[in-house]
């Protein structure tokens, strides 16, 4: 038996394309990945809406029209549902990367996670008092 | 319980034509049992061409991974009542070349281990004197999580990336350089980092998180790689902003 | 084995700021202007506080930032999901073109209007 | 066919120091390391207490010495245990060097803990996974040596033998099934144990006593074989170890009236504190052998798997359990689904450990030159009629590195590579590797079926309590066995991976020395340490303060001779424990 008699055929198996569909983790993944375009498209609306409102009052008054057709409802509520899934994730997530200290001691990630949390409600909080007319 | 249940087991042959095939044996379902006592009892009583590898079965030696039911586990500390009535499916780890049966290559990960040299360097060289390097619990504990590594490949065989980019270092590696770079005894983090820091390395993880899911021994590979991403980061940063002081 | 990268270290703290920000920030804002307001849930704000707000210097760095971050954070992960999910590690280069041009010309069309 | 200057067999914690042990003494030498299992999957992997040397302030090397001769029943040699003593403190910080996460104390010293018969504590421990990290920092530190060659999953099947003189061995790469010879000047064994001749075992299904059969056969003799050490708290089912670590932190032994029944039997008072060398950090022997007893008085308690007392550790709560034994507290939840924080660990006496092995000099230098032998394969002999707990790593690391050191030295004395002769062997075996490969298709019976028969006989004869009728009866059952495995079946014949064929290897090694085990134990008529006859209930010094040395006689059977034990300091004495 030399090495040329042995057979070292190994099987190989591929990836499918589809490899996502899988597994529920997996897809939970793709979707948190696919928040990113969502996001884009957060940019392109604020950016739209803000040229409309420097275009003067009429044409924010069009822009504000334009966003609420029911198209664009339902496009901005899908698109909400991924930065929310994204902003979660990410407060979820992120913190596992960094070790904050406090008094030398590592404090729990699920500490640091909160953190995250309290300072996204702050900033919604802080948004939406300037968007409201507080300021 | 019912006191039998249904393994349909994968069988490849490399010196025989065809692709791997499903095969279904029936052993008795005790409970104590894991997937591995029904794969040895089918061995040793039903079909001694079946082959598997196993050693310890006592979850610390690494071998047993096998895919049960879809996920990456080790067989000798997975149990058959936690199918029942089954049937349990159990097939070689995904994302690794099969060289029979449940036995899969792992010659890519012994390859791409030495890389990222996960031993203690020493610049001083290696002075042996009659005392050890000082070591507090508390800077043990910084990199004892990722020294609990058995190497068993569940990582690998869950990370899709993994899959996907066979040149991906990976997570189990990556860990075992951080159990290295995070030791306070070692100082070898920056050569490390040539070979972590890398489109293969550390940027080619999406943290998908299956790998810390998978692990049996709470290594946390993503958030070891998570966490090296920063370092990396933030030395790369530092050395555009204070190139006379980069290494 | 690959050289030590420093743009993918450029790339992934840009990425990580742009994921920050923008989970900060989006769904707010997206909330109120997307949902909230077209659905008359609550009024809009009048034009006249709107251009206030948005003529004020520290909005018009927070808005730029907030846009280009966010672009570089879309760039990067949407250059991951087709070189990994969709297999077209062979197309890298069109792609990263795609993805990293997109997010500049973005950029910059974010700075005419932010600040025009 | 390969040629390397020293072929290392094993790729545990022995074959690794001796590989490292063997380029820190020539790196110009080029090393073949040849494991059946990736190194890292070897048994050592799963030692968990921990490993002795004297480091901690008011212990000595000589105490530790005394300790292990007593507990070896004076069997132990005593210029070897006192090479031993001296080099285990070094070797272990070597260990430390290396990256070893050994436990530490607050101040950033190594910490150590007590052990069973140790008078000191001087138990150096990683948590109770010991045997993995020092397995995975020897394995990781041997990665930075290119002059190493790995022959991962390679099989070696026999040893080639020319002139008196070792040349290497032939092995099968299990992947493909190719069948090569591996040449050196020089042969280190470090194949570890032979537990799987026992049914019931905390050694893991590759401890087949393969390098002690390669040994065997190839002319050099085993010695003491009769002495094995069963632990007395392994889990039932499984055979699952859980640690002596657990009674030296505190664990009680409790019968089943919730008893410490360790008292009745000469092993001390008990207090609530442990106390060291008594009760139930008494040595192993004494214990498994009082477990014997209380099952004979009705003590113990009735499971499907066999009498079980307990153990107890219930009193340390969990922050001790956590940090110091977590690896118990996950074996228990996983494999006995129980806590051990609340509830109690059912235990019962488990085949452990092989004190016997291929007889070798403090060097590691068996009898034929060019063999050498480290780690639970070899007998120098530090262990004797019974090992202590944790003696058996730092030995590791001692001989392996001796053994290493020595056969650096004699392949660079010797340069002459493998000739005619040793090419025709290789040959010779490949052919016979052929013939069972394809020609064992229709035998009568399962290669399964004669070893568990060979693992009951074992038990039935050569267990914690053996006689002379036992004996006699359990040698003709494996005369037997020889013939039935001659007739077995090996099924599979594809090339790739083949584990059938593995196991019918491996269980030929295994009849060889379940042969010498019994035969051995035969001619022992004493009770010594981990052998007790029934028969013959007594030590006898007189007589028999020797060594067995077995080797095959031409008919291919066992013949046993004996060796003086050597005395340096510690004339025999009465081995005293709680009193
Ligand atoms: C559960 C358990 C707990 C233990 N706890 C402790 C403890 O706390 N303290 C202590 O001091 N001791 C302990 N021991 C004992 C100690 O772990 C072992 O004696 C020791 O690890 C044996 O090491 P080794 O290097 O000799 O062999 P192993 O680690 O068993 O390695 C044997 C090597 O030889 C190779 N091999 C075997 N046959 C062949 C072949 N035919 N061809 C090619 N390669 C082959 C194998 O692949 C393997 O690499 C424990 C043992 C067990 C089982
Ligand atoms: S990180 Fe965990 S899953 Fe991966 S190899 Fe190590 S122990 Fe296994
Ligand atoms: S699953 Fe893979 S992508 Fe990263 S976080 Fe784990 S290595
Ligand atoms: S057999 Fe060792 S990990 Fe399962």
């Amino acid at each position: 038996m030399t090495a040329n008699q042995a057979d070292v055929r190994r099987y190989r198996p591929r990836t499918s394309v589809f490899w996502w569909v899988h597994r529920r983790s997996y897809l939970l993944f793709v979707l948190r990945e696919l928040s990113c375009v969502f996001v884009a498209w957060f940019v392109v609306y604020l950016v739209l809406l803000v040229a409309a409102a420097h275009r003067g009052s009429d044409s924010y008054q069009q822009f504000l029209e334009w966003s609420s057709r029911p198209w664009m409802v339902v496009l901005n509520l899908v698109a909400l549902a991924f930065v929310v899934l994204h902003a979660i994730t990410w407060f979820t997530l992120a913190p596992k990367a960094m070790v904050v200290r406090l008094q030398g001691r590592p404090l729990p990630a699920r500490m640091v996670a909160g953190g995250h949390f309290a300072a996204w409600a702050v900033a919604s909080a802080v948004v939406a008092w300037i968007v409201l007319g507080g300021w | 319980m019912p006191d039998t249940i249904t393994l349909q087991v994968t069988r490849y042959r490399p010196d025989a034509d065809g692709p791997p095939t499903l095969q279904e044996y029936v052993v008795p379902l005790r409970e104590e049992w894991a997937v591995l006592d029904g794969l040895n009892y089918i061995k040793d009583q039903l079909d001694g061409t079946l082959s598997f590898r196993w050693s310890c079965r006592m979850g610390i030696c690494g071998s047993c991974g096998m895919t049960v039911n879809g996920d990456p586990a080790l067989t000798c500390g997975t149990f058959l009542t936690d199918y029942a009535p089954g049937p349990v499916r159990v097939e070689p780890l995904a994302n690794f070349p099969v060289i029979r049966d449940l036995v899969v290559e792992i010659d890519d990960f012994m390859r791409k281990l030495p890389e990222v040299k996960p031993w203690l360097v020493r610049e001083d060289g290696e002075a042996l004197d009659d005392v050890e390097f000082l070591q507090t619990p508390a800077e043990m504990d910084e990199y004892k999580q990722y020294s609990m590594c058995i190497n068993c490949m569940l990582c690998y065989a869950a990370c899709p990336v993994y899959g996907l980019e066979p040149d991906f270092l990976g997570p189990a590696a990556i860990a075992l350089a951080q159990r290295y770079n995070l030791d306070s005894r070692d100082q070898g983090a920056h050569q490390r980092l040539d070979v972590l820091a890398t489109a293969e390395g550390i940027w080619a993880c999406t943290y998908v998180g299956e790998c810390t899911t998978a692990c049996p021994k709470g290594v946390d590979p993503a958030g070891a790689i998570q966490r090296y991403k920063l370092t990396a980061a933030t030395r790369t940063l530092r050395s555009f902003l204070m190139p006379w002081r980069a290494r | 084995m690959a050289k030590r990268s420093s743009s993918e270290a450029v790339a992934w703290l840009l990425f990580s700021a742009g994921g920050v920000v923008s989970a900060l920030l989006a769904p707010i804002l997206l909330l109120l202007f997307g949902v909230i307001f077209p659905l008359g849930v609550l009024a809009p704000p009048e034009h006249a506080h709107m251009e206030a707000v948005l003529r004020h210097p520290l909005t018009q760095v927070v808005l730029l930032g907030l846009c280009v971050l966010s672009l570089l954070h879309w760039a990067h992960r949407f250059r991951y999901a087709l070189h990994e999910g969709l297999q077209l590690k062979r197309l890298r280069a069109p792609i990263n073109l795609l993805c990293y041009g997109g997010a500049i010309a973005g950029s910059l069309w974010a700075a005419v209007v932010v600040f025009g | 066919m390969a040629d390397h200057d020293v072929v290392v067999v094993g790729g545990g914690g022995a074959g690794l120091r001796a590989a490292i042990a063997i380029l820190q003494t020539d790196p110009r030498l080029d090393v073949a390391v040849v494991s059946k299992v990736y190194p890292m999957r070897s048994h050592t992997v799963s030692a968990e207490g921990g490993a002795a040397a004297v480091i901690a302030a008011g212990d000595t090397l000589d105490e530790h010495a005394y300790d292990t001769v007593s507990g070896s029943d004076w069997l132990s040699d005593q210029d070897a245990v006192e090479a031993f003593v001296a080099e285990a403190p070094r070797e272990l910080l070597q260990l430390e060097h290396w990256g070893c996460p050994w436990s530490r104390m607050p101040d950033g010293e190594v910490a150590v803990r007590a052990f069973g018969g140790m008078k000191k504590m001087r138990t150096w421990f990683a948590a109770d996974k010991t045997g993995f990290h020092l397995l995975h920092t020897l394995f990781q530190t041997s990665l930075q040596y290119e002059q190493i060659t790995r022959y991962d999953e390679w099989y070696v099947t026999t040893l080639l033998v020319d002139e008196n003189r070792v040349h290497g061995v032939v092995g099968i790469e299990l992947a493909t099934g190719r069948i090569e010879a591996i040449t050196g000047r020089a042969v280190v064994l470090c194949t570890g144990g032979c537990g799987r001749v026992f049914p019931f075992t905390t050694n893991g299904n590759i401890k087949t006593g393969d390098g002690m059969a390669l040994a065997y056969r190839a002319g050099a003799p085993l010695k003491d074989m009769e002495f094995v050490q069963y632990h007395p708290t392994g889990l039932p089912f499984t055979g699952i170890l859980i640690t002596e670590a657990a009674r030296a932190e505190g664990g009680w032994l409790l019968n089943k009236d919730g008893y410490r029944y360790l008292q009745d039997y000469d092993l001390g008072t008990p207090s609530p504190e442990p106390v060291l060398r008594s009760m139930e950090l008494g040595p192993r022997d004494r214990l498994s052998q009082a477990f014997v007893h209380e099952q004979e008085k009705g003590n113990t308690v009735d499971t499907p798997y066999g009498p079980v007392v307990y153990l107890d550790l219930r009193h340390l709560g969990a922050g001790v359990i956590d940090s110091k034994l977590p690896f118990v507290r996950e074996l228990c939840l996983q494999y006995e689904r129980i806590d051990p924080v609340h509830e109690l660990i059912p235990v019962r006496p488990v085949q452990h450990y092989m004190m016997g092995g291929v007889h070798t000099d403090i060097d590691g230098a068996t009898g034929l030159p060019g063999l050498y032998a480290a780690g639970e394969v070899a007998c120098v002999s530090i262990n004797g009629a019974n090992r202590l707990g944790s003696n058996s790593l730092p030995e590791l690391l001692v001989f392996g590195r001796r053994a290493g050191i020595a056969a650096a030295g004699f392949a660079a004395t010797d340069r002459r590579g493998p000739g005619h002769a040793v090419q025709a062997q290789a040959a010779d075996e490949h052919r016979r590797l052929e013939r069972d490969l394809l020609a064992r298709r229709d035998g009568r019976e399962r290669i399964a079926d004669v070893r568990t028969d060979m693992q009951h006989t074992m038990e039935g004869s050569a267990g914690i309590y053996r006689d002379t009728e036992t004996l006699v009866k359990g040698a003709d059952r494996l005369r037997e066995l020889r013939e039935r495995f001659g007739k077995a079946t090996i099924e599979d014949d594809s090339r790739a991976f083949n584990t059938e064929l593995v196991a019918a290897l491996e269980l030929g090694f295994m009849l060889d020395v379940a042969e010498t085990i019994v035969a051995c134990a035969l001619r022992r008529e004493e009770s010594r340490g981990a052998h007790q006859r029934t028969d013959f209930p007594r030590r006898d010094d007189a007589r028999l303060l020797a060594h067995s040395l077995v080797t095959r006689d031409p008919t291919g059977s066992p013949r046993v001779g004996y060796l003086p034990v050597t005395i340096t300091r510690w004339p025999p004495g009465e081995r005293v424990y709680g009193r």
